[in-house]
């Protein structure tokens, strides 16, 4: 099973998908169930991958190859490192929930829902396991479809702007990528990403694929200037479409700015961090200051997670930073190790924050801040929930929210004071933001009558709910298992942002 | 030192939070506090074992991590305890203050329906002040630090119906993280100089980071500015000026509350780190004066509010502000152990007055306002006789155990000459007169005089309790509390008359911190007092002529004649000088500065990036702008298909036309 | 002497002309099919001046097939203008708008 | 080059075109005799004298190399045998597809098969063409049988107003066809390709450009290049959707032989010419076909805007210069023409007599209606934006590449941006069907079971080979070289 199990986690949701899809909405319980099993079975698979990862090594593992394009020299391969294993599981983990939380909620063609879902999770893995590049931009830009079908169909009011809004935004950015990796594939050769890795290229170069990189990865992190489309998109999509943009495909842009823009590119990363990370402070402050003043639950959350995926491509690109400060690239491994657990506890963090304002929606059909109140007199376990996640959303310690940003910050100072001053900001404003939204929303007195009447968590929703508070605390309380598995990739990774690939 | 033993003194109180409060629902009320206070017990049981085999046993101290929380680029962080004299110490304090306390709540929230929630949440503050105490390393001591704050956020809106306690502790939280701003800089900027966390490695680098710089601010001295972020994170969370703004408004929690985080414990984190860092101060002058002012700053001002204030925990409040300026003067003073002296003897007698108020409180039938009060000490005898002793306590009446402490504070202050510490001199001097100002003024609005509360009209203040069981109307004759409430009190009476005469030659004047503080040599003004030390009877004897003490009878002798002897003198006085009441009713302005300037700076910033830049300049130009112009663009060039046939003939000549230019171009 | 300058002149002339009708006549479809046709002799002009001078005889095979394939263009043209005529009531060029944008 | 001899075996080559001539007789006798009695045999007919034509071109056509019969005019190849099986292909699906739409408009009569046969004819010519006289032949063949096509529907004035358009244009691109094709037989002294190549790569006289100009404007023409497009939108709005899908598929393939054999191989050598005045047209051709769609609210029209975009790809593929650019030229158009089979017949799916189905907002809430089609316009139009996993997709990459290896960073950049332009009025059309409710006057979907498993086929096909892009490919770098 070993020699196949990124495939079938690849294929089984989407096969699964497309059996939902067949079976249609008048077998939609049999759907239902089905598509349950899915994603547990799944999810069940992360064990052995889990499990079975050795983590003394960077090089890829559970290795599978097959030509695809031989012409090309374009093959089906696929692999896993310390970087996206985590992101896999991460990606098994919340399509479960998203699963549940959709089970009687959503009567609008259910079965297609849940389609798109798993196909979704399918097309996401890929992404994150595939090792040859045009096979990851197949993958990536597939998976456009399924969600902007999830924001047209099933979403708010001005769904269509948004998710419009959305694919076009994604698209623009990706549509440079491929050229970028087109134009990689005519030096090198081959797709297989490895082989970018160790194209040399010069300076020149390195900058256009640079900014190819960049504004694909940028617009789906998202970075500052190119976020407003996640606002949008968060605010009109249905609670499982908001889950899996912020838990899962936000961290793409993250993940390619590690896979790619690093590695690939390291000369142009060197001479342009400061750009990167100039954004990402203003992603945390600018940000965070806008999200103070929004009126919808879900848009306060979109922005804190631009302000959180600000910490990302901080950390991600300390590296020159660093070595330029002290001369050794001593404390760029804990950057991008911060990175990383920062998209995996965002993922965990945000997706919950959804899940949360969907139970909320679920029951008054509203996002605005303002129509609630007082809700914990009515719903005390999920007010605990809820404050929870808004706590964990701060970054304290004991939760996930905490590692990440503790760790990015503890490099950045070695890059700059500044650099951790600015970034620091947070503590403040994310308290502010999200403790200002608990306040209005779970606290004070019971605000009106539809308050008055809510009820509080089903089964359902304490079992999901539950389940992402006990990894947001686990991954808080001992992050150590989750690093060990990045270390030794994250130390390869950091070896090659440091070398130089300019042709001498 | 057996390290399981260590584990369970944290572990104690976690489980039985855990318990309460995921099952509290499920177990009841009384399980729920069985097993909490059992698990409190337990944990102090064992601190005072632990402090016996330190300080009698001959034990060694122990430093080890528990797990490794994660490995990141090579450096361990772990969880760990360093258990000496000092962390012992804290370790007793905070135990045994949180059994008081647990105690003391079955009374007095006996008829609160989240009865278990407040058990588990008084469990759960009590573990992360033991994460705190016990840690080893700055990571540990983060999250301790952060969460407390979060327990206390927690208990500030206890009852969250009510719209002031929920403006509080968000409140609260938020100004403590501006102070944990500056602690995580501090922290991360250590880190960066000695790529550990952990206490041993950044104490051993303290000397040689003394002779760095860094490159910001035009070159700062790196262990200076190291300090004072630390001392920022320590600001807030022991309400330094000007981050003091949390704590008055944190009176909105249950009264147990007051006592145990916003007396005894959780706001002396602040004071515990940096004498546990004193290692890292002590090389550090700048950083030193610049902690000493604030404490005295503190000290004195605040403990001004006082004064005016009329409710009864709010003028404690601001007496604990007061008192942890003057541990933190003391700390500037590189008096760390006196600081932490004060801070024991403070937690002893604060908590105690605390209590008591909550005790009055109840007996008053939730009634904070001494206004409405008077003539009590009838009514509820032990509640009088235990808060009078906590009283003289505070205004360090000699012998008892305030005396001991902040005497010590006020000379070493004194004999220090760091800069900044005349100023500070006369801060602290000049607040023991505000101390006994305020204490007395309480002690007689509350228990002497005339039975105000019998000519109350019906109807609460606006601190009234928002849970109304006991929210009859009309009079209500006082009375005493039951004996859950009134035996803590009776337990911490005893330690606040008594412990400083006790320990004072042990703890303060002797070795019993041994290396767990660091002071150089040249700083150590506790050494200079210590020789002139000859037992506690003497230096009490000699407290009776020293300065503090005659104008805390200058306070006392106030308090009286405005309070019992001539109220009407309080109102003239009042009129006379409006210009200063109204700056003291304004608390300085902080609050109106943070609230009416900051918070609404704020918004305003968010609401103009966000209608400016979000909406307008990014969504409204760049984004929908290009969208608008390609379809503009469309559009316009669509009409160039005007639909004659001449036309599109001429857009062909035009091409030939343009086609063949090239051909010129060429030949 | 008629040189091959003086045929390509005329062959260019012709060819504006051609064109310049089609885009300067505003009137009737009949003229445009007219322009099209001298469009067609201009270039059967051109082949015949440069097949003269070559000396090879193709160029003006070439003319043959044009003058056949124009004169079934022209049953074409005419064939879509009588249908365009009971459709329309009009050969007037100015109404063959309505496709446009 | 030796002369073949002119015998039947040499012929054999040949054998498409003559079996098609003899085709087009058959079905006009048949038409003649029984067509009338019967309507829709002729149609029947037609759709298997092409099965047995293609069987034919496999059987015969399938040359091991290039082969040049006919005195030199006409060229037999791996690239013309497959061009020629893709025709076959494209006509009879879009026959296939028209076949209800004709009924339902009372236009099913034997002619539309005659033209239909006769404009193929003329595609394979051109397909075959290495001469100018060839060349020329076959544009007036398709063109004139297309002419007619477009005003078969005697009772629609838009539709004679639309091939007035395109006969009156498309007579201009022709006359400047002739005109250039004169210039440069009198200064290369042959029609000939193959010597018209060699003429060019000595020396030449600069007059030739002057050709070259007055070639190129008809080639972007027919192709519908920026600014000489403006027939494009006028006569696919205009004409029967059955004639739409027609023109907008099949010929595609003829426009591309021509450009191929014109441009790449008989006038080689002024390559940096033709490429310097293709460069701006085919700029001009993205920006001006993707924004104007945008402006578009009749689908047919919007598709006509959109066909304009995909000839500026094409185009950039002849811009690189290479073989691997004339390739990724080729692939292009195959899979352009595929989606355009695909899309035009969800259009002619979709309508009934009098309803057109032709706006835009016809196909609000289309996934009510009909699932199916609205599925299979789903992954057309996500195929033609680019997206993977369709094919449409694989026709972007291999045109980027061939940009690429030719270093035109710009024109790279070009077209990214405007193929996200373009993503926009692809996505409106699945937002229509998808988001939007339908209306309740809106009329159900028609088709027979086979015509929509047909269309069903298209779509998978856009998804298979999109999936599986390989054997494509390799098809087209195969028969290229």
């Amino acid at each position: 099973m070993h020699d196949h199990l990124l495939s079938l986690l690849i294929w089984l949701p989407i096969a699964a998908g497309i059996v939902v899809l067949l079976l249609g909405e008048r077998h939609i319980g049999a759907g239902r169930w089905l598509s349950l099993i899915a994603s547990l079975a799944a999810l069940a698979l992360c064990v052995p991958l889990v499990m079975d990862f050795n983590t003394h090594t960077a090089a890829y593992q559970f290795i599978e190859s097959a030509p695809w394009i031989p012409r090309f020299h374009a093959s089906y391969a696929l692999g896993v490192d310390g970087i996206s294993m985590p992101l896999i599981v991460l990606t098994a983990l919340m399509t479960v929930p998203v699963v549940i939380a959709a089970w009687n909620v959503i009567s609008k063609r259910p079965a297609q829902y849940y389609a798109a879902f798993l196909i979704m999770e399918g097309l996401m893995v890929g992404v994150f396991s595939a090792t040859d590049a045009l096979l990851f931009y197949f993958f990536w830009e597939a998976m456009l479809i399924p969600m902007f079908l999830i924001i047209g169909i099933w979403g708010g009011p001005r769904r269509v702007y948004a998710t419009i809004k959305f694919f076009l935004y994604t698209f623009l950015g990706s549509v440079f990528m491929l050229a970028a990796l087109i134009y990689m594939y005519v030096k090198s050769g081959s797709y297989s990403i490895a082989s970018f890795q160790s194209l040399p290229l010069t300076l020149t170069e390195q900058r256009w694929i640079f900014a190819a990189f960049m504004l694909a990865f940028a617009v789906k992190v998202p970075m500052w200037p190119v976020h407003t489309w996640l606002p949008d998109a968060h605010v009109e999509a249905p609670t499982g479409g908001s889950v899996i943009l912020a838990a899962i495909m936000l961290k793409m842009g993250g993940y390619g700015f590690l896979r790619f823009s690093l590695p690939i590119v390291p000369d142009a990363c060197r001479q342009l961090d400061t750009l990167v990370i100039t954004l990402s402070l203003i992603a945390v402050i600018y940000i965070g200051f806008v999200a103070l003043v929004q009126q919808d639950m879900k848009k306060l959350i979109a922005y804190s997670s631009i302000a959180h995926m600000g910490f990302v491509t901080l950390g991600a690109f300390l590296v020159y930073a660093i070595v330029r400060s002290t001369g050794a690239t001593q404390g760029a491994g804990m950057g991008m190790d911060g990175a990383m657990v920062q998209m995996i506890s965002h993922g965990l963090i945000s997706g919950a924050l959804f899940l949360c304002v969907g139970v909320l929606y679920d029951r008054m059909h509203s996002r605005q801040i303002a129509d609630y109140g007082g809700v914990i007199n009515t719903m005390p376990v999920f007010a605990g929930f809820m404050v929870l996640f808004a706590l964990a959303n701060t970054g304290l310690p004991g939760t996930s929210g905490f590692v990440g940003e503790f760790l990015v910050i503890l490099a950045s100072f070695k890059a700059s004071f500044w650099y951790a001053a600015l970034a620091a900001v947070t503590l403040i404003l994310g308290a502010a933001y999200t403790l200002w939204l608990v306040k209005r929303v779970v606290f004070g007195p019971v605000a009106n009558d539809h308050v008055a009447h809510l009820s509080d968590l089903n089964g359902r929703e304490f079992l999901i709910l539950g389940a992402l508070a006990l990894a947001v605390l686990m991954l808080g309380i001992w992050p150590e298992p989750l690093l060990k598995i990045m270390e030794p990739s994250i130390q390869h990774l950091v070896a090659q942002a440091a070398a130089t690939k300019i042709p001498v | 030192m057996n390290p399981h033993l260590l584990i369970a003194i944290p572990l104690a109180p976690l489980i039985a939070a855990v318990i309460a409060g995921l099952f509290g629902n499920r177990i009841g009320r009384i399980a729920s506090h069985t097993i909490t206070i059992a698990g409190v017990a337990l944990a102090c049981a064992l601190s005072l074992y632990v402090l016996k085999q330190l300080y009698w046993g001959g034990a060694s101290e122990f430093n080890g991590p528990v797990y490794t929380w994660l490995v990141s680029d090579g450096v361990h962080i772990q969880v760990g305890f360093l258990i000496d004299r000092l962390t012992v110490l804290m370790m007793s304090v905070v135990t045994f203050v949180s059994l008081c306390v647990h105690v003391y709540t079955i009374g007095y929230m006996s008829d609160d329906p989240g009865y278990t929630r407040f058990f588990s949440y008084i469990s759960l503050f009590t573990f992360a002040m033991l994460m705190l105490v016990m840690a080893n390393n700055f990571m540990q001591l983060f999250f301790g630090w952060e969460a407390v704050g979060v327990v206390s956020y927690l208990l500030i809106g206890f009852w969250y119906t009510r719209p002031s306690a929920i403006f509080a502790n968000m409140k609260a939280f938020i100004v403590n993280r501006v102070g944990d701003f500056g602690f995580v800089i501090g922290i991360a900027a250590l880190f960066s100089f000695t790529h550990s966390l952990s206490y041993t490695s950044a104490f051993a680098a303290a000397p040689q980071l003394a002779q760095q710089t860094l490159p910001v601010f035009g070159g700062v001295n790196a262990l200076t500015l190291i300090c004072v972020c630390l001392f920022i994170g320590a600001m807030g969370k022991s309400a330094q000026v000007p981050l003091h703004v949390w704590l008055p408004d944190s009176m909105e929690g249950p009264t147990p509350i007051s006592a145990l985080i916003h007396a005894a414990t959780m706001v002396t984190a602040g004071i515990f780190m940096v004498a546990r860092m004193s290692p890292l101060f002590e090389h550090s002058d700048a950083a030193l004066s610049f902690v000493l002012v604030i404490g005295a700053t503190t000290a004195f001002f605040m403990g001004l509010l006082g004064v005016v204030n009329n409710d009864i925990k709010r003028v404690i409040a601001y007496s604990t502000l007061s008192q942890l300026g003057y541990m933190t003067a003391a700390l500037g003073a590189s008096a760390y152990s006196a600081a932490i002296y004060h801070l024991m003897t403070h937690a002893f007698f604060k908590a105690l007055l605390f209590l008591a108020a909550g005790s009055v409180i109840i007996g008053m039938h939730h009634e904070q306002d001494m206004r409405k009060m008077g003539g009590l000490a009838k009514y509820m005898p032990i509640t009088a006789i235990t808060c009078w002793v906590g009283g003289l306590a505070l205004v360090a009446t000699p012998f008892f155990s305030g005396f001991y402490s902040k005497d010590a504070i006020i000379e070493a202050v004194g004999m220090t000459h760091r800069w900044g510490a005349t100023y500070a001199y006369w801060c602290v001097l000049l607040g023991s007169f505000v101390t006994s100002l305020y204490t007395f003024r309480l002690l007689f609005m509350t228990f002497h005089g005339e039975e105000r509360f019998r000519h109350t009209q019906a109807g609460h203040g606006h601190e009234a309790h928002g849970h109304d069981a006991h929210g009859g109307h009309g009079v209500h004759e006082p009375h005493e509390s039951p004996w859950v409430v009134t035996l803590p009190l009776i337990a911490l009476a005893i330690p606040s008359l008594l412990i400083g005469y006790f320990t004072v030659g042990k703890v303060l004047y002797g070795s019993y911190f041994g290396s767990a503080i660091e002071v150089l040599p040249s700083h150590d003004v506790i050494a200079h007092m210590a020789a002139d030390y000859h037992g506690p009877i003497e230096l009490a004897l000699r407290g009776f002529l020293g300065a503090p003490f005659w104008l805390a009878l200058a306070g006392l002798f106030t308090a009286w004649l405005f309070v019992l002897k001539r109220p009407d003198l309080a109102d003239a006085a009042a009129v006379k000088f409006a210009w200063l009441k109204r700056i003291l009713d304004q608390k300085f302005y902080f609050d109106w500065f943070n609230e009416q300037v900051i918070a609404r700076l704020s918004r305003a910033l968010g609401t103009g990036l966000w209608k400016a830049g979000d909406q307008t300049l990014i969504d409204g130009a760049l984004v929908n702008g290009t969208a608008a112009s390609v379809g503009w663009f469309g559009g316009v060039v669509r009409r160039v298909q005007s639909g004659y046939l001449y036309s599109y003939a001429f857009w062909i000549v035009i091409g030939l036309a343009a086609l063949l230019g090239w051909f010129l171009v060429h030949a | 002497m008629i040189t091959l300058a003086d045929m390509l002149t005329l062959s260019g002339v012709l060819f504006a002309l051609a064109v310049a009708g089609i885009f300067l006549n505003r009137k009737n479809v009949i003229l445009l099919l007219m322009c099209v046709e001298l469009l067609l002799l201009a270039a059967n002009f051109n082949f015949i001046a440069f097949s003269r001078m070559l000396g090879d005889l193709t160029g003006q095979v070439f003319v043959f097939f044009v003058l056949t394939v124009a004169a079934a263009e022209s049953a074409i043209g005419l064939a879509i203008l009588v249908v365009l005529f009971r459709e329309r009531r009009s050969i007037n060029v100015e109404d063959l708008n309505t496709l446009k944008g | 080059m030796p002369e073949p001899m002119m015998n039947l075996h040499v012929m054999a080559a040949a054998i498409p075109e003559i079996y098609l001539t003899a085709a087009i007789c058959v079905v006009l006798l048949f038409e003649a005799f029984v067509g009338s009695k019967r309507p829709g045999a002729t149609g029947t007919l037609t759709l298997l004298m092409l099965v047995i034509g293609a069987a034919v071109t496999v059987a015969f056509a399938d040359v091991p190399q290039r082969m040049v019969l006919f005195d030199g005019n006409y060229i037999a190849d791996p690239l013309a045998y497959v061009l020629k099986l893709a025709a076959f292909l494209a006509v009879a699906v879009s026959l296939l597809y028209s076949r209800a739409y004709l009924q339902s408009r009372d236009i099913l009569k034997g002619e539309y098969y005659v033209l239909a046969l006769s404009a193929l004819l003329g595609i394979f010519v051109l397909i075959s063409a290495n001469s100018l006289l060839t060349v020329y032949l076959g544009v007036e063949l398709l063109a004139l049988s297309v002419y007619a096509m477009v005003a078969f529907d005697r009772e629609s004035g838009v539709a004679a107003e639309a091939a007035m358009k395109y006969f009156v244009l498309g007579a201009i691109a022709s006359g400047m066809l002739l005109y250039g094709m004169s210039i440069i037989y009198g200064l290369t002294g042959t029609l000939n390709l193959d010597g018209i190549a060699v003429a060019l790569s000595a020396p030449h006289n600069l007059g030739v450009i002057l050709g070259l100009t007055f070639v190129v404007v008809a080639v972007a023409f027919k192709m519908g290049a920026v600014p000489f497009h403006m027939w494009l939108p006028d006569v696919y709005e205009g004409a029967p959707t059955s004639v739409t899908l027609f023109i907008g598929t099949a010929p595609k393939i003829a426009y591309f032989a021509l450009a191929l054999r014109l441009l790449t191989h008989g006038l080689a050598g002024v390559k940096v010419d033709w490429t310097a005045m293709l460069t701006p047209l085919a700029v001009l051709t993205l920006v001006i076909g993707n924004t104007v769609a945008i402006a578009q609210s009749n689908l047919k029209r919007m598709l006509a805007y959109s066909t304009i975009a995909n000839v500026g790809f094409i185009l950039l593929g002849f811009i690189a210069g290479t073989a691997s650019g004339y390739t990724a030229a080729l692939y292009y158009t195959l899979v352009y023409i595929l989606v355009a089979l695909g899309s035009f017949g969800v259009i002619i799916l979709a309508s009934r007599k009098g309803f057109e189905a032709d706006r835009l907002e016809d196909y609000k809430g289309l996934y009510r209606r009909d699932p199916l089609l609205a599925l299979a316009m789903a992954m057309l139009m996500f195929s033609t934006a680019g997206v993977p996993p369709f094919v449409g997709f694989w026709a972007k990459l291999r045109i980027f590449q061939a940009l690429w290896e030719t270093h035109h960073l710009w024109l790279v950049v070009i077209a990214a941006a405007t193929s996200v332009v373009g993503a926009f009025y692809y996505l409106r059309v699945v937002k229509l069907m998808y988001f939007d409710e339908a209306p309740e006057t809106l009329p159900a979907t028609a088709g027979s079971f086979g015509v929509r498993l047909a269309l069903g086929l298209n779509a998978a096909a856009v998804f298979v080979l999109g999936v599986l892009p390989a054997p494509l490919l390799d098809l087209c770098t195969r028969v290229m070289h």
